[in-house]
C-alpha cells in the first residue's frame, strides 16, 4: 500500500527517532511512504486557538496535495493527525464548509479519500506480514501501551480505537512478541507544552503516568506522538530526583519497537538518541547484542 | 378552378375573416405561445385542431388534424340552459342563440364524411337537436384534398375519395405549390367570386395524388357477417387487450355519445350541460339503481364494433368509420378498428 | 451460473426464446396464460398479447416498440387463482413490485419473465429512443423468475434522481410562478379527459375510481380546466411514492401532453425530503404515505 | 348576500377587497384555538370560514383543490402541534402528505402565500388570530384567485360565438 | 325532501350585539331545505329547548341546525335535546357564530354576512347527515395485570377487592419484582420485604386473583371489552398442583449456578425458587443449568421428591384467555453500565458494582448476611465512593433522561454505609440532587448532616486500581478542582430503562412507546395511566422511570380505570367512526399502517362475477381482500379516509360528501 507520508514538524527534530524508525521500517512491511510534496503546518496547539477557518485551511491544503496524488494521507504525529482528522470531518460534513475551505486553499478538497494515522497503516495493512518477518521476537519484554488524549478522540472522527481502553498498541506488542500490561493510564494527559512552559503542573501528570506504568510492572513505555515521547523521555530524571529514586523506564515508538523485532539496527531506529538509555534493555533482555550497544549509551 | 400559392393563403384567410367565422387547421403547439413566453418545447405538442382564425397562428396543411372538427358542432362540454334560484322560486335561462356565418376551412374527406354521420344522428332521424342544427347550419365547409396521408389512414378501404368531396361548399386541391379552389354550391360560389381577385386560374393543373395507403381492409359483408356474430368468441379474444379508456371514442369522429349533466357553480345555482361519454368507460350504461347490462369488457367492446359497422348501418344507412386512422394512430394497445375488421373478416363462423 | 437467466447473442433473438418459455410454460399446464407482445398492424406497431395456447406462442415478439407495460393486465386475473406468466422490461418489472406491495397480485400466482431491455424508439419518428426511456431507472427487471439476458441492454440512468430524468422538468421548474400557471392551465385545457393516462396506469389499482363516483361526486363529468386540473393533481397525489415511472401515462395520450411530469415533480421531491428511495425498487420497502418519521421536515411552524 | 360572486374584483368594487379564506381545523386543536381566539375577544378579518374536521389527518388534499375551484382566495390547512395529536399520529402523516402537497401546488403555478399548512394548539388562539390575519394580509395584494377557478363551467372546444 | 330547521341564539347580547339574529332568521328561511327558522335569546335554555323540540314536531323537520356557541361547548346538550324528539341526534349541525363570529367581529354588517354564510354551511352540511347509533360492544369482566411486581400486586389487589376476577401474569417464577431484591425503601427505611410480602401473600390469597408465574404474553387479540390474550406458561418441569413446597430438591440439588435474584453474587441450584418468601413457592427446573438437560443422567430431583411433582417432559403450553381490560406492569431494567462506560473499568472491577447489587450486599438475607463485604474479598470497605447519573442524563453513552429515584436510594445507601460500618468514609459525587418527594429532602440532608455522607458535585472521570486499592479521580466543580479518592467499594447509580423487549411487546398489544421505549400514556397530564387503546392502561416503571409511592399511585389509579370499565355490562362507542363501501375497496391495505389504533384489518371475500375473459369462466369465483374496521377499536380520526385513494373509507359524521357539501356552499 502507498501512502502520502505527512511527516509534520516534530519529525525532523524531537521526534527524529519516530522519523528514522517509520522509514526503516516501513518498507520490510509493504508500505511505501512517500513524502507529501510541499507540505505545511498542520496548524497544531495554535492555529484552532486563533480562528477556526485557519485550523481547517491548514491540515485541508495537505490534504488536498494528497487527494490529488490519489493518496491517503499517513500521519505518524497525534497532534497533526487530529487536525487532520478534524478537517476531514468538517469538510465531510457540510457542503457550505467545503466550498469555503476549498476557496482558501484555491484547489479542490472533497476528502475522497480517508487520513489515516501511521499506528493505523501498521495495524491494517501489515500485522499479517509481520508475523512472517519477525527474526527476534521480543519474549518476556513487559511494555506499557501508552496512547495518550489524541489518538483516539474525540470519538466523533478518531474512530479508530475505544477512547477509554485502546488496543491498537496493544496489538502491536502483541505482535512482536512482548506482554502489553494492563495498566489505567493508557490515555491520561502527558501534559502537552507544560512540563516544559511550565513544570508544576505539567510534572505532576508526567509522574503519574511513570509511576503508574512502573507499578503495573511495565518495563518500558510504548507510544506513537512525538509530545508524548518527549514528555515521557525528557522529565524522568528530574522526576525522579524528585521522589528520589530514579525512574528507569524507557520510551519506544511502536515503529521502533517493530524494528527491534525485524531485526533492523538500533542505530537505524535512532534508538541511541533518547534521553533514558534504551539500548540497554534491549541487550538486556537479548534482543540485540552487546557489541552494537556500547557505540553510545544515550543522552542521558 | 381558380388557385394561389400556398404562401399566399393567409390573403384568403384574411380576406374570410372578417365576415365569418373562421375555422381553420392549427398546429397544436401553438395554444401553448403566450405573449410573453414559449412555454410548451417542440416534440411535446399536442394534438392539432381546428381552431378560430387569428393571425400569427401556425396553420397546419401537411395531413388530417389530431383532433377531429366535430367539437365544433358538438364541443365536449356544452352549456343547455342555467337554473338559478332565489328564496323559493326558480328560474331558468335559456342559452343564446346566434346566427353569424361560419366557414370550416380545409376539412379533409373523412372528416366531412363524418359530418354526414353526424348530420344522420343530429338532424335526420326525426329529431332535430337544436344546439347541433344552430351551429351546424350556419357553416360552411372547405373541403382540402389530400395530397399525402398518415401510415394509419385507410379512408379508400371505407369507400371515401381523399381528393374530392362532392358535399362541401368548396374543393380545396392541393396542386403542389398551390391551392385550387372549386365551388360546388351556390354560397361556395357566391363566396369564391367575393374574394376572386386574390386568385388566378389554375388551367390545366391537376391535384397531387397521394400515395397508396399501407392499410386496407376489405368491408364487404362485414355488416352482414356481424349479424350473426353477436355471441362469437372472437369478442372475448379481443377484450382483455382494452383498457377501457375513451381515446377512441373521443377521437373519433363519428362518435356521438354524450351525458347530461349539471355541476352547482353555488348553491342557489345550477348548469345543464351535456358531455361527451365513452361507451368504453365502465359507467357509460350503468343505471340509477346500479345494474350495469354491460358489465365486462366483453360486452363494451362488442357494442363498439357493432355499433359502428351493423347498429349505425341498420339504424342511420351508413358505417360509421370514415378511415381517418385516429383510432389506429392513438388506441394506447391497438385495439382498433382497422384491425378489428381484419379479425372479423378473419372469424369462423358456424352458421 | 443461475440456469433461470438466458443468454441471447443480441436483441433479434429475444423474440425466439421468448416463445420457447411461453410455449413449454403453457406446455406444462401450471400456467394457464402468458400476456406478452404480437406485432400490430403497421411495422411500427406492436401490441399486447394474451398467450393461452402452446402453439399461439410463436405470435410473440420483441421489438422497440413493445412499449406496452402489460403488468396492469394482470388484475383482470384477481383473485381467480389462475397463475399467469408475464413478459416485463426492466420499467414495468417495477410496477409488478408496486402492484404486490399494493396487495393487488400474489408473488405465487405469477411467472415473471423479465427482460433486459435493449431499448424502445419512438413510433412516431422511428429513429428516435422512446421518450419513457429517458426516465428508465433500470433497464433490467428488478424481480423475476426467468431472466432474457441481452447484451445491447441500455444503460440505465441510475444517477440519484436519474428516474426523473424528464427533460421538461428542469425548464418547468426555472419558470416564473405566471408563467407555471399559464403551463399547466394549457395542459388542463387541452386535456380531453380520455383516462388513457390512469387506465394505463399500474399503480392506479382501484377497484373504482373516485373520479368515477357519483357520491361523492368529487368530480363531474363535464370537461373544464378547473375539473380537469383536479382531475391532474388528485392523481399526482394518488401516485405520489407509487409512481414507478414507467412512462405509459404520457406515452399513451392522445393530446400529447406532458402527464408524467407531475409524477417525476413529486418522486423528486419525495427523494429531497424524505430520502427515500425511487419507488417499488424492492418488495421491502413501504409506500411513503404509508409511514413517517418523527423528524421528517418540518415547515409548518 | 351569499350568493354574490365571492371575490369582487378590487379594482371595481370600491372598499378595501378581503380575500376569502376557507380554514381546515382539526377539532382537538386549531378549532379550540379558534375558540380560544373568540374567547379572548381577538379580532381578525370576517371573510375567514373554518370547516371542522376531527384531526388534520381528515383533511384531504381533495378538498383544499376543491375549495380554490370554489373560488376560495386561500386555504389554511391547520391541526395540532406534531407530537401532539389527540390521535397519536394523524398530523404526521398529514405533514408528510402536505409537504408534497404544497410543493404540487407550488409547481402548478398556485401562489404559496395562498395555501398554507400549520400547526395551531388548543392553547395557541393569539396564533390563530395572527396567522389567518397574515394569510388575508398576504393575499389581499395578489387579488382573487383565478387558479383552478371554477364558477362558470368553462366551454372548451365549440363554436366560440 | 328533507326538512331543515334552524335556530338561532343571540345568547344574550353575546351573539346579538355584532350579529343581526333576526335578519338571519329571516334570510334562513330561503336557504335550500330549510322549511322553518326562528330566533331565542338563550336556546341552550330550557325555554330554547323545548322550541326546538316543539318546532320538529310541528313541522315535521328531520334535520336541526342551531347557530349559536361552538359545537365544543353545547353539541352535546343539543344532541341530548333531539334524542328527546323522534330525531336521531346525530341529524344535528351547530354553526359556531359566537367564538367565531360574534366575538371576533366588530363590523356588524360584515359579521352577520359571515354568520349567513356559517349557517349555510351547516344547513348544506345538515342535509346530508345521516342518522348514526353507536354500537355496543360487551364488556367480559375479567381483568389481566401483566407483570408481577409491586405495580401489577398493587393494580390486581385493587381491582379484586371491588369484586372482580384478575389474572396476574409474571415471566419469573415468583411474583414480587425489583421491589423484592431491594432492602429498604426511602425515606422511612422500613424493609421492603416486610412491606411487601404481605401484598404477595395478599394476592396469592385473595379469591378473585389468580396469579400466572413463569409465563409470559404471547399474542393480543381483540378490543376494549374483548381482548383474547394467548399466554405461554413456560415448562417449569414442576407439577404446581402436587408440589408442596417442600424445597428439599433445591437443597439436593447438585447443579450450581448464578443467583439472579443475588445478582450473581451468589449460587442457586438448578431447581430453585428464586427466593425463600417466593409466591407462588414452587420451584422451577431452570434446564440451562439442570444437569439432567444438559448431560441426559441426574434426576435427584425426582427421585427424592415425595409429592411426584417432577415432570421432565413438561413443555410449554399455550392458553387463550378473554379479558375485558388489561393493565401494563412490566416495570423497567436496570442501564447496563459495562459496555458503555470505558472510564469505570467496563465491568472488569468487581469491587465496582449497581445500586441493586448494592441492595443484596446490605440485606439481611442476601450472599453476605446483611455485612457489607466486598465482591473481591469479602472485606468490609472502609471508604464507599457512590458514582449517581450512570446513564441518566447523559446523551452520549446512556439516556437524556432522569431515573428519578436515584438521588433518594443513594441517600439511603450512603447513610447505611455510615450506620453499618464502623470508620467509614461514604462519599457521593453527584450532578444535582433531585429531592420532589414528601420527607425526601429531609431524608437527604439527614444523610449530610447526621450521617456525615460527603456530597461531590462534579462527574467522576476515570476508576483505576492502585495498589488493591480503586481510585477515582473526578472534579469537584464546586471548588473547582480535580479529586482523587481512594475507595474500597464504589457503587454506581445505574439508570432505569425500558424493558430490553419493550417495543415488541407493545407492538403485540397495540400500544405506543416513546424514544425511550417507555410507554406513551393516552396524555401526559390528563390522561396518565391510559394508553391509546382502549382498555390497556399503564401502571409503574414500564410508563417511565419512578419510585414505589409513584407506582403504588399509578397502580390504584389504573385499577380504578379498569374498574370503572368493568363495572357496565357493555359499552356504547361513538358512532362518529370509519365505514368501508366494499364495493370500492380493492384491498390495497393502505389504511391499516395509518391508523394509530390498529382498527382496521383485510378480510377475504369470495364472490361471483359477472363477465367472461378470454382466459376464465364466464360468471367465475374470486376471492378479494377487503377493509374492515373495528367499531370497538376505531376512534373517529379519519386518517383512512385520506389515504383511501378510493374513498371506499368514508368517516361517518365527517363524510366527504358533508364536507365537500360545506365547501360548496359557500
Amino acid at each position: 500500500m502507498k501512502y502520502a507520508y505527512y511527516p509534520g514538524c516534530s519529525l525532523s527534530a524531537t521526534g527524529l527517532e519516530y522519523n528514522m524508525s517509520s522509514q526503516a521500517v516501513a518498507p520490510h512491511l509493504g508500505i511505501e511512504l512517500q513524502e507529501l510534496p510541499e507540505w505545511n503546518c498542520c496548524g497544531a496547539s495554535s492555529a484552532h486557538l486563533q480562528d477556526h477557518t485557519l485550523a481547517l485551511a491548514l491540515p485541508a491544503r495537505n490534504l488536498a496535495i494528497g487527494e490529488g496524488l490519489g493518496l491517503s494521507l499517513a500521519i505518524p504525529c497525534a497532534a497533526c493527525l487530529s487536525r487532520s482528522k478534524a478537517t476531514e470531518h468538517a469538510v465531510r460534513s457540510s457542503q457550505e464548509t467545503q466550498s469555503l475551505i476549498e476557496a482558501l486553499i484555491d484547489r479542490p478538497y472533497t476528502a475522497a479519500y480517508p487520513v489515516k494515522s501511521l499506528l493505523e497503516v501498521f495495524i491494517e495493512s501489515s500485522l499479517d506480514i509481520l508475523q512472517d518477518k519477525i527474526t527476534t521476537p521480543l519474549t518476556g519484554l513487559k511494555a506499557a501501551a501508552y496512547y495518550g488524549c489524541l489518538q483516539a478522540r474525540p470519538t466523533d472522527y478518531m474512530d479508530m480505537d475505544d477512547p477509554e481502553k485502546p488496543q491498537t498498541i496493544d496489538i502491536i506488542i502483541e505482535a512482536v512478541g512482548a506482554d502489553p500490561v494492563d495498566w489505567a493510564h493508557k490515555t491520561e494527559c502527558c501534559g502537552n507544552s507544560h512540563p516544559t512552559s511550565y513544570p508544576k503542573v505539567g510534572g505532576p501528570l508526567v509522574n503519574r503516568i511513570l509511576q503508574q506504568a512502573e507499578t503495573s510492572g511495565a518495563e518500558c513505555i510504548i507510544c506513537a506522538c512525538p509530545m508524548c515521547f518527549a514528555n515521557l523521555d525528557m522529565r524522568q530524571k528530574a522526576l525522579g530526583q524528585e521522589r528520589d529514586r530514579p525512574f528507569n523506564l524507557p520510551i519506544y515508538y511502536f515503529t521502533q519497537l517493530i524494528g527491534i523485532a525485524l531485526g533492523i539496527s538500533p542505530k537505524t531506529l535512532g534508538i541511541d538518541k533518547h534521553f533514558v538509555n534504551a539500548t540497554e534493555l534491549l541487550v538486556q533482555k537479548g534482543f540485540i547484542p552487546k557489541a552494537e550497544s556500547s557505540a553510545k549509551g544515550g543522552l542521558a | 378552378m381558380r388557385k394561389i400559392a400556398k404562401t399566399r393563403i393567409d390573403d384568403v384567410l384574411r380576406a374570410l375573416a372578417p365576415r365569418y367565422d373562421l375555422y381553420v387547421p392549427v398546429e397544436g403547439a401553438t395554444t401553448m405561445r403566450t405573449p410573453t413566453a414559449t412555454l410548451w418545447q417542440e416534440g411535446l405538442e399536442n394534438a392539432s385542431r381546428f381552431r378560430l382564425y387569428e393571425e400569427g397562428l401556425p396553420l397546419y396543411w401537411r395531413t388530417n388534424t389530431g383532433l377531429s372538427p366535430k367539437d365544433l358542432f358538438f364541443p365536449q362540454t356544452e352549456k343547455m340552459y342555467t337554473a338559478i334560484s332565489q328564496g323559493k322560486t326558480v328560474e331558468i335561462k335559456e342559452e343564446s342563440t346566434n346566427a353569424w356565418p361560419i366557414i370550416l376551412f380545409g376539412v379533409r374527406s373523412c372528416d366531412i364524411a363524418s359530418i354526414d354521420c353526424m348530420d344522420r344522428v343530429f338532424l335526420q332521424k326525426g329529431y332535430e337537436d337544436t344546439y347541433y342544427k344552430n351551429r351546424r347550419q350556419r357553416t360552411l365547409i372547405f373541403a382540402l384534398g389530400c395530397s399525402t396521408h398518415e401510415d394509419t389512414c385507410f379512408c379508400t378501404s371505407m369507400g371515401i375519395d381523399p381528393k374530392a368531396s362532392p358535399t362541401a361548399d368548396v374543393q380545396i386541391s392541393d396542386l403542389g405549390d398551390a391551392f385550387g379552389f372549386t365551388a360546388q354550391s351556390p354560397s361556395g360560389q357566391q363566396i369564391l367570386a367575393s374574394i376572386d381577385s386574390l386568385m388566378s386560374d389554375a388551367y390545366t393543373a391537376q391535384p397531387v395524388s397521394p400515395d397508396p395507403m399501407l392499410i386496407n381492409v376489405n368491408l364487404e359483408g362485414v355488416t352482414e357477417k356481424l349479424e350473426t356474430m353477436f355471441d362469437h368468441p372472437l369478442w372475448d379474444e379481443l377484450s382483455p387487450r382494452c383498457i377501457g379508456c375513451g381515446t377512441c371514442t373521443f377521437l373519433c369522429p363519428t362518435c356521438y355519445c354524450f351525458d347530461i349533466n349539471h355541476k352547482s357553480p353555488t348553491h342557489a345555482h345550477i348548469v345543464k350541460q351535456r358531455s361527451w361519454d365513452s361507451c368504453m368507460f365502465v359507467d357509460y350504461t350503468c343505471m340509477a339503481g346500479g345494474h350495469n347490462p354491460r358489465p365486462s369488457k366483453t360486452e363494451r367492446v362488442r357494442n363498439r364494433f357493432l355499433d359502428k359497422l351493423l347498429y349505425n348501418r341498420q339504424r342511420h344507412g351508413r358505417v360509421f368509420c370514415v378511415g381517418c386512422g385516429r383510432c389506429v394512430s392513438k388506441c394506447p394497445v391497438s385495439l382498433e378498428i382497422a384491425t378489428v375488421i381484419q379479425k372479423i373478416q378473419a372469424a369462423e363462423v358456424t352458421p | 451460473m443461475n440456469e433461470n437467466i438466458i443468454q441471447v447473442p443480441d436483441k433479434s433473438g429475444i423474440s425466439k426464446i421468448m416463445r420457447e418459455i411461453a410455449g413449454d410454460l403453457l406446455r406444462q399446464q401450471t400456467i394457464s396464460l402468458v400476456i406478452g407482445w404480437e406485432k400490430g398492424i403497421l411495422p411500427n406497431k406492436s401490441a399486447p398479447a394474451f398467450i393461452t395456447q402452446s402453439q399461439d406462442a410463436e405470435k410473440l415478439i420483441f421489438d422497440e416498440y413493445c412499449y406496452h407495460n402489460l403488468t396492469k393486465y394482470l388484475l383482470q386475473r384477481k383473485g381467480s387463482g389462475l397463475k399467469t406468466a408475464i413478459f416485463v422490461k426492466g420499467c414495468d418489472s417495477r410496477s409488478l413490485v408496486g402492484l404486490i406491495q399494493d396487495n393487488q397480485i400474489a408473488r405465487e400466482d405469477i411467472c415473471i419473465i423479465g427482460i433486459s431491455c435493449p431499448g424502445l424508439m419512438e413510433e412516431r419518428n422511428i429513429v428516435i429512443p422512446a421518450k419513457k426511456c429517458e426516465i428508465c431507472y433500470t433497464s433490467v427487471p428488478v424481480e423475476y423468475d426467468f431472466l432474457i439476458d441481452c447484451p445491447e441492454t441500455k444503460t440505465a440512468n441510475d444517477e440519484p434522481g436519474g428516474s426523473y430524468a424528464h427533460r421538461e422538468l428542469p425548464r418547468v421548474e426555472n419558470m416564473t410562478l405566471d408563467q407555471r400557471n399559464i403551463y399547466w392551465q394549457k395542459m388542463f385545457e387541452n386535456c380531453i379527459r380520455c383516462y388513457a393516462c390512469r387506465n394505463t396506469c399500474p399503480v392506479c389499482s382501484c377497484k373504482e375510481c373516485c373520479f368515477d363516483q357519483a357520491n361523492p361526486t368529487w368530480l363531474g363529468k363535464g370537461n373544464s380546466t378547473s375539473d380537469n386540473g383536479f382531475y391532474h393533481l388528485v392523481r399526482a397525489m394518488h401516485v405520489a411514492g407509487r409512481c414507478v415511472g414507467c412512462g405509459e401515462c404520457e406515452r399513451v395520450c392522445p393530446m400529447n401532453l406532458p402527464v408524467m411530469l407531475l409524477n417525476n415533480k413529486l418522486s423528486l421531491s419525495i427523494e429531497e425530503l424524505f430520502d427515500e428511495p425511487p419507488a417499488s425498487l424492492s418488495l421491502d420497502v413501504t409506500a411513503t404515505l404509508n409511514h413517517f418519521k418523527p423528524d421528517d421536515p418540518e415547515e409548518f411552524m | 348576500m351569499t350568493n354574490q360572486p365571492l371575490a369582487d374584483n378590487p379594482n371595481t368594487s370600491g372598499q378595501e377587497w378581503d380575500p376569502k379564506i376557507l380554514v381546515f381545523a382539526c377539532q382537538y386543536c386549531t378549532y379550540a384555538g379558534a375558540d380560544l381566539a373568540g374567547l379572548s375577544r381577538l379580532q381578525y378579518p370576517t371573510t375567514t370560514r373554518v370547516i371542522r374536521v376531527p384531526c388534520s389527518g381528515r383533511t384531504n388534499p381533495q378538498f383544499v383543490i376543491r375549495a380554490f375551484q370554489k373560488g376560495f382566495d386561500g386555504v389554511l390547512v391547520a391541526g395540532c402541534h406534531p407530537g401532539d395529536c389527540h390521535f397519536a399520529t394523524g398530523n404526521y402523516f398529514t405533514r408528510r402528505r402536505y409537504l408534497l402537497m404544497t410543493r404540487l401546488m407550488e409547481f402548478v403555478g398556485m401562489d404559496p402565500r395562498r395555501f398554507r399548512v400549520c400547526w395551531i394548539s388548543g392553547s395557541e388562539g393569539p396564533k390563530f388570530q395572527q396567522v389567518v390575519t397574515e394569510l388575508t394580509d398576504a393575499i389581499r395584494p395578489l387579488g382573487p384567485n383565478q387558479k383552478l377557478r371554477d364558477i362558470e363551467p368553462s366551454v372548451i372546444g365549440g363554436i366560440s360565438r | 325532501m328533507k326538512k331543515v330547521g334552524v335556530f338561532v341564539c343571540h345568547c344574550g347580547t353575546n351573539i346579538s350585539q355584532t350579529v343581526n339574529c333576526e335578519h338571519l332568521a329571516e334570510v334562513a328561511k330561503d336557504m335550500p331545505g330549510v322549511v322553518f327558522s326562528t330566533e331565542y335569546k338563550y336556546m341552550c335554555s330550557d325555554p330554547g329547548q323545548t322550541m326546538i323540540k316543539k318546532a320538529i314536531e310541528e313541522h315535521n323537520l328531520d334535520r336541526v341546525v342551531v347557530a349559536a356557541c361552538s359545537p365544543r361547548m353545547h353539541e352535546a346538550t343539543f344532541r341530548k335535546c333531539l334524542s328527546g324528539t323522534d330525531l336521531n341526534p346525530y341529524l344535528l349541525e351547530i354553526a359556531n357564530i359566537r367564538e367565531q363570529c360574534s366575538w371576533v367581529h366588530s363590523d356588524k354588517n360584515k359579521a352577520t354576512a359571515k354568520a349567513e354564510d356559517l349557517i349555510s354551511m351547516s344547513v348544506a352540511k345538515a342535509l346530508k347527515n345521516e342518522s348514526l347509533t353507536p354500537s355496543v360492544i360487551p364488556i367480559h369482566k375479567r381483568a389481566l395485570v401483566i407483570g408481577g411486581g409491586i405495580a401489577g400486586i398493587q393494580a390486581a389487589l385493587d381491582i379484586a377487592d371491588t369484586g372482580y376476577q384478575v389474572d396476574l401474569l409474571e415471566r419469573e417464577p415468583s411474583i414480587g419484582g425489583k421491589m423484592a431484591q431491594i432492602d429498604k425503601t426511602f425515606p422511612t427505611m422500613d424493609c421492603s420485604a416486610c412491606i411487601l410480602t404481605p401484598k404477595m401473600v395478599d394476592a396469592s390469597q385473595h379469591p378473585n386473583i389468580t396469579i400466572i408465574a413463569s409465563s409470559e404474553v404471547e399474542k393480543v387479540e381483540g378490543y376494549v371489552g374483548n381482548f383474547d390474550v394467548t399466554i405461554r406458561r413456560k415448562a417449569t418441569c414442576v407439577d404446581p398442583i402436587k408440589c408442596t413446597g417442600c424445597g428439599l430438591c433445591s437443597q439436593k440439588c447438585p447443579a450450581k449456578t448464578d443467583s439472579e435474584f443475588e445478582c450473581g453474587m451468589s449460587k442457586r441450584p438448578a431447581i430453585y425458587s428464586p427466593f425463600p418468601q417466593a409466591i407462588p413457592n414452587i420451584p422451577i427446573i431452570d434446564q440451562t443449568a439442570c444437569r439432567y438437560f444438559q448431560t441426559g443422567k441426574c434426576k435427584i430431583c425426582q427421585r427424592i421428591c415425595t409429592a411426584d411433582a417432577i415432570n421432565f417432559e413438561d413443555q410449554d403450553e399455550l392458553v387463550t384467555i378473554r379479558y375485558g381490560a388489561i393493565v401494563v406492569a412490566t416495570g423497567y431494567a436496570l442501564y447496563d453500565h459495562r459496555d458503555k462506560y470505558g472510564e469505570y473499568g467496563y465491568g472488569q472491577y468487581t469491587d465496582v458494582i449497581t445500586g441493586l447489587d448494592f441492595e443484596r450486599l446490605v440485606n439481611a438475607s442476601g450472599p453476605t448476611m446483611g455485612k457489607i463485604k466486598r465482591p473481591s474479598d469479602g472485606q468490609e470497605p472502609k471508604t464507599v465512593v457512590f458514582i449517581k447519573c450512570v446513564g441518566s442524563r447523559d446523551a452520549t453513552k446512556g439516556h437524556e433522561y432522569c431515573s428519578r429515584a436515584c438521588c433518594m436510594y443513594t441517600a439511603k445507601h450512603a447513610t447505611m454505609v455510615r450506620d453499618k460500618i464502623k470508620d467509614s468514609q461514604a462519599i457521593v459525587f453527584y450532578m444535582d440532587i433531585r429531592t420532589p418527594g414528601k420527607n425526601y429532602e429531609e431524608f437527604y440532608l439527614r444523610a449530610v448532616e447526621e450521617y456525615g455522607v460527603t456530597y461531590v458535585r462534579g462527574r467522576v472521570s476515570r476508576i483505576y486500581m492502585e495498589n488493591g486499592k480503586l481510585i477515582i479521580q473526578g472534579e469537584d466543580t464546586i471548588l473547582g478542582t480535580q479529586v482523587i479518592v481512594e475507595a474500597d467499594m464504589v457503587v454506581l447509580a445505574t439508570a432505569m430503562e425500558a424493558q430490553p423487549d419493550a417495543t415488541e411487546f407493545a407492538r403485540k398489544l397495540g400500544i405506543t412507546f416513546d424514544q425511550n421505549n417507555f410507554f406513551n400514556e393516552a396524555h401526559p397530564k390528563l390522561r396518565p395511566v391510559e394508553t391509546f387503546a382502549a382498555g390497556i392502561y399503564l401502571a409503574g416503571a414500564c410508563q417511565g422511570p419512578k419510585d414505589i409511592p409513584d407506582t403504588v399511585a399509578q397502580a390504584g389509579a389504573a385499577a380504578a380505570k379498569v374498574v370503572a370499565l368493568l363495572s357496565k355490562d357493555e359499552m356504547t362507542t361513538e358512532p362518529i367512526i370509519a365505514d368501508v363501501n366494499i364495493n370500492r375497496c380493492s384491498g390495497c391495505g393502505f389504511c391499516v399502517p395509518v391508523c394509530p389504533y390498529k382498527a382496521i384489518s383485510l378480510k377475504t371475500l369470495t364472490e361471483r362475477v359477472h363477465g367472461s375473459v378470454a382466459w376464465g369462466p364466464t360468471g367465475r369465483e374470486v376471492t378479494r381482500q377487503v377493509a374492515e374496521v373495528n367499531k370497538g377499536l376505531c376512534q373517529g380520526c379519519g386518517a383512512c379516509t385520506v389515504n383511501c385513494r378510493a374513498s371506499a373509507l368514508d368517516l361517518l359524521g365527517f363524510t366527504n360528501e358533508q364536507i365537500l357539501a360545506e365547501v360548496d356552499a359557500l
